[in-house]
């Protein structure tokens, strides 16, 4: 988490609001669509305060079809505009997403060049609260496969709004990840990191550099999202055990900062990934390859990593409990990871 | 048309046991989130979309319907299953998330499938309309007489699939009858904000099949438009669409403050409560009296609590059942 | 109406010149492919979609567009981006594959993207009509009079974002302009066998917006109804919907066998051929002699051959070059 | 490559097409729909006959609908046929991933296990031959990542028709990817194993379990596909150079044959992976964490990833040829490892 000076404080989902109204202020070819985006705010909030303060023109409730208003967004962002796009929920990609992979991301590259398409594509992930197998999926490892789109994913307010600027005003597609846990929502559980300080005047945080949650020595864990809390919770639980767990938040998987991961690993010899996204052909498994790739010498033992299972997000409770990764599981791979390596 | 007694009543009861579900759902749904709303606790968590006033819509087909016939629902698929028949303990079972549940709690009310009678729904808008023209398909295929019926709202009207079903469905001729239930209201988005013609049944034309408009949100007009579709699918002449104006009496799902709806819109929605409104015309019309009405509650309330009750003291499923029916045979480990 | 001879003639002229692009790329692109056809040998490697017969839709535009103008078109754009006026030589350079194309070599002859004229078309059937839709956003927010047109064949009239695009240009009021190429097929798949109803005009009522069909290769009746509906999407009154029955002459793709179109299809098909009727037209009206048509006829050969030559002379990009411009800055590595 | 006593010899797709007929004739619920399948017999030919044999009420031309046509595949799947729907370029599922990922492969678990979902859905994969950004893609990572749904590549003829009968006979949704380099289409280059000998009986080829390709000793190569050949031709140059090279060709995704490439790391203890899909976010990093966590201490060296890089699959050869994962990318890779390693 980077440090700040201001004291002011906000919740992850008025920081990302704020940072679409700060750059819809300063420039005019800013502009929002998506469902229940407007009179509604978003439902998660992400554009709350937009509509009475720019107006429909510039805020732009959608029917009900993402191919075409993401499509759409597309065709704006070429002809001048800097559209911000809403999906509102990961899970929905399916309906859409060729517009934003054949089309969204690959543009710029079929032009060779000579046409931008910047658009920013924001989508709330994340399950935990029994929205059961089509409301709470991850989906980044999805994302992040496919080349021409950056995603980032904040974990906490600041950088919510430094990577929601970062974003608006990057001339490359870039897909924003808002996890539900981390929004500080009213109506879901919290964590206390989900309201923060923020400073009130703009500001970029750079996409494609992780940041250090938590310094440690021992092991390194690697994650993004919730994710990132639920591993400074286990970090706190470690500690009590004598491990010291150095906690990277991933924030951007496109660019991935390949060198930080690698550097944190070269320092504590371990390294555990936790993954809320399924656990196959995903990011798990990239950031495994990418420790091996770079610090294999430095390795006291295997990488482990901590996921959701490869199956549907089940509805009930316990089952969704059970199955998504949770600090319990992080402490316990963790503990025997080090039990075993020494 | 001569409507025979029984069907009205049949109707009416229905809709009785609807509302009870979605009346006794709600309670419950709130009742461990209040005051301070926490969308995953209590005993029936994650979103939770009710059907009230909306009955209408799923009534209508009730007296028409054959064993094996499909239908697909939506988000908000309570009035629908009811209506169909789908077992009312596996039900509350699944949206309680116990093990006894239509899908052993794997699915919750967003996703409720049911073998006998032959039911499905969906969480993503218009998903379920290609899976209707499959299931005729294959009705065709093996000369059975029965039809699917695809349930969606008037937003779904504007995703991709709405276009791509109707057309495959009249160009092959197959038995699907396509029902908007028309609400006025996607979330927050009303039809004007989100659809270019008034009627969504006008787009019929765009494929060549009969659009009929209900435009009240009346059982009996809805019986009389959904016979006849349901009997020209049956017959082999193809697919309809039927466009029925109806009303969400509560918010988009339990929680919502429904702000974007105007007090105005609300209180001339609740004067119009179709249930109130249809009892009024049995009685009127002599079908039914007071004590008739006072005793088709009580079986009503009394099967609605029934199939909530066995929710309550049904188990949950063990953790690890999370792995079980990804596949036919389990092979995923944590 | 009173059509200015010279939009006839410039009609014409760009019909031959596109004609003779067509034939050019066809010949080299089969040159070093048969008799053995293998699709990635040769100068022109890969698939190949061209749309000799098509010239008609494209060409009835020209006069009626503007600066700035944006157009989308399908996997068969060669003619559509002659008719914009996109700059040849670099569209050939693309074609070839080499560093002076449009792309850079990157996108090749379905990824043809310009900014003056601001032209893009795409490999994905649909993909383009939603763009067209954001183009037209982009107009509508700056205080432009500028139009958007979207090509797309009478098979993309069947995928869903057809649906979606027409319902948000309606429902927004966009300068869009939608023109369905009807070549009567998609690859081997009939009109007939993938469309409920005769004429995708008629599909128009579905959104409230004009649709208008032309039903013969006609550039002159292109030519009226395209200035009629960019004029009014220009006013701001919206979109349109143009079907214009055309012909695709050849194959699908360059080594289609076309089996699948009966003898008596093609032939009659070719004795129709747009270019030679429209030839005889304006030399039966007086407005050409043959010596004019042989000196057009030269002056556009002599235009396409300048291109391929630049085409075939320039280099070929860099291997490493394939990392760039996935962003804005090189961040990927082998 | 499994061995046979027959000697008739098949192209890859008249094994697909073969295998097809057989269980069409075998079972009257078995149908195939599709865009350009019927008359055209399949763009690349895997439906080729079918429309004589079994009339267009069986072989199915649709329009371009893929949303429509593969949600109906499902509906009819629930219904008690067997459908087989093929989306013509694996390029296109993002206009109707939603039906594929979302409902096909999450119904059977919705429902507890009482709905079966036995759709196939058939579709080509694979650049090479210049086709460009949208239609040259394996995106198997992608499909892999997603659970409730079987993934199989077949990658010659013998393992093309086995895979196909046992895909239509299993009761999951079976997505069969066919690379369009391994069918021995008259159009295309192809390599002297496109064409082998298939047995003209039914018969089945396990999902789920690789297949040795060439036994060898000094490393594994581990892939699927097209790049099963690359790989094949990479370990016979390296023959040459005294390298011995284990080919696996792993056949299925989903599920996926760690035990196989575990025991094979094991015995070379050097892995390479060759990934024709995009480099990052997919079956390379999958694979090589599942090496690290079977064979940890086996290993002489790092796992090695040879694959396309995460760019656009570009149109002009020379580009493209480079981008693509060849025979000698293959070879300096393997030579580079033992070097390094001893
Ligand atoms: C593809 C997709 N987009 C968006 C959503 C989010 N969503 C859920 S319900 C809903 C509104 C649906 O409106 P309508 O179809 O009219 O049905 P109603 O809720 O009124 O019954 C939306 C947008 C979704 N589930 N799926
Ligand atoms: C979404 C999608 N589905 C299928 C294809 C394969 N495909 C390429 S061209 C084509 C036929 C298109 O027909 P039509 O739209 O009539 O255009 P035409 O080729 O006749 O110009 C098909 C099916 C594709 N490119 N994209
Ligand atoms: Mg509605
Ligand atoms: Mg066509």
């Amino acid at each position: 988490m980077t440090t700040t000076t201001s004291e002011r404080k906000l919740t992850t989902q008025k920081a990302i609001a704020e940072a679409i109204a700060t750059e819809m202020r300063a420039d005019e070819s800013v502009f929002v669509m998506g469902e229940d985006i407007g009179v509604y705010g978003g439902i998660f909030g992400a554009t709350e305060g937009l509509l009475d303060e720019f107006g429909a023109e510039r805020v732009i409730d959608t029917p009900i079809s993402e191919t075409g208003f993401i499509g759409a967004a597309i065709g704006a962002a070429i002809n001048g505009m800097r559209p911000i796009a809403e999906l509102m929920f990961v899970d929905f990609f399916g309906v859409c997403m060729d517009q934003i992979y054949n089309n969204m991301a690959k543009i710029h590259y079929f032009s060779g060049g000579n046409i931008e398409v910047p658009v920013v594509l924001t989508t709330a992930v994340g399950g935990g609260y029994s929205d059961a197998g089509q409301h709470s999926q991850t989906l980044w490892g999805t994302f992040a496969h496919m080349p021409g789109m950056k995603v980032v994913i904040p974990s906490n307010p600041y950088d919510a709004k430094g990577l929601m600027i970062a974003a608006i005003r990057d001339d490359n597609p870039v897909v924003y990840m808002f996890h539900k846990g981390v929004l500080g929502l009213g109506w879901m559980t919290n964590n206390p990191r989900a309201t923060g300080a923020v400073p009130e005047e703009p500001y970029e945080v750079p996409i494609g550099k992780l940041s250090v949650a938590r310094e440690g020595t021992d092991l390194s864990i690697a994650t993004v999202g919730l994710s990132v809390h639920r591993a400074l919770d286990a970090a706190e639980a470690l500690d009590e055990k004598g491990i010291s767990a150095e906690v990277l938040d991933l924030r951007s998987l496109v660019p991935l900062d390949r060198e930080g991961i690698v550097t944190s690993v070269q320092k504590t010899g371990r390294l555990l990934v936790v993954d809320e996204d399924y656990h196959s052909f995903g990011m798990s498994g990239e950031v495994v390859a990418t420790a091996i790739e770079g610090a294999f010498d430095y390795l006291d033992a295997p990488p482990v990593r901590v996921t959701t299972p490869d199956i549907p997000i089940p509805y009930s409770r316990p089952l969704e409990q059970w199955a998504l990764p949770s600090v319990d599981r992080i402490v316990a791979a963790a503990s025997t990871m080090l039990v075993e390596s020494g | 048309m001569d409507i025979p007694t029984d069907h009205l009543v049949d109707m009416y009861q229905t809709m009785v046991k609807i509302r009870r579900f979605e009346e006794r759902i709600r309670e419950i749904y709130l009742a461990d989130k209040l005051p301070a709303f926490d969308i995953a606790a209590g005993l029936i968590p994650g979103e939770m979309h009710l059907a009230a006033g909306q009955e209408p819509v799923a009534v209508g087909m009730r007296p028409h319907l054959k064993v094996g016939d499909a239908i697909t629902a939506t988000h908000r698929p309570h009035h629908v299953a009811i209506a169909q028949g789908v077992d009312m303990k596996k039900m509350a079972a699944e949206i309680f998330g116990r093990d006894t549940g239509l899908g052993r709690g794997k699915g919750g009310h967003m996703h409720l499938f049911s073998v006998e009678p032959n039911f499905g729904c969906s969480g993503i808008i218009g998903e379920g309309m290609p899976v209707a023209v499959g299931a005729a398909m294959a009705f065709k295929n093996k000369g059975t007489d029965n039809v699917a019926l695809s349930f969606f709202g008037e937003g779904a009207a504007n995703q991709g699939s709405f276009h791509e079903s109707l057309n495959l469905a009249a160009l092959w001729n197959l038995p699907v009858v396509f029902v908007c239930e028309d609400n006025a209201y996607a979330i927050s988005v009303p039809k004007t904000v989100s659809t270019a013609i008034a009627d969504n049944s006008d787009r019929a034309a765009a494929y060549g099949i009969p659009g009929v408009l209900v435009a009240n949100n009346d059982p009996v007009a809805v019986y009389e438009v959904m016979g006849e579709a349901i009997a020209r699918a049956r017959k082999g002449d193809g697919p309809s669409l039927i466009e029925i104006k109806t009303d969400r009496l509560w918010g988009h799902f339990e929680g919502d403050a429904d702000a974007y709806r105007t007090d105005e819109f609300k209180t001339e929605m609740l004067a119009r409560d179709p249930l109130s409104a249809y009892a009024k015309r049995l009685t009127e019309e002599g079908i039914l009296n007071e004590a008739d009405i006072a005793s088709l509650q009580q079986a009503a309330y009394d099967e609605v609590e029934e199939a909530i009750q066995f929710a309550q003291d049904s188990p949950y499923p063990e953790p690890e059942a999370a792995l079980d029916h990804v596949f036919a045979e389990r092979t995923v480990t944590l």
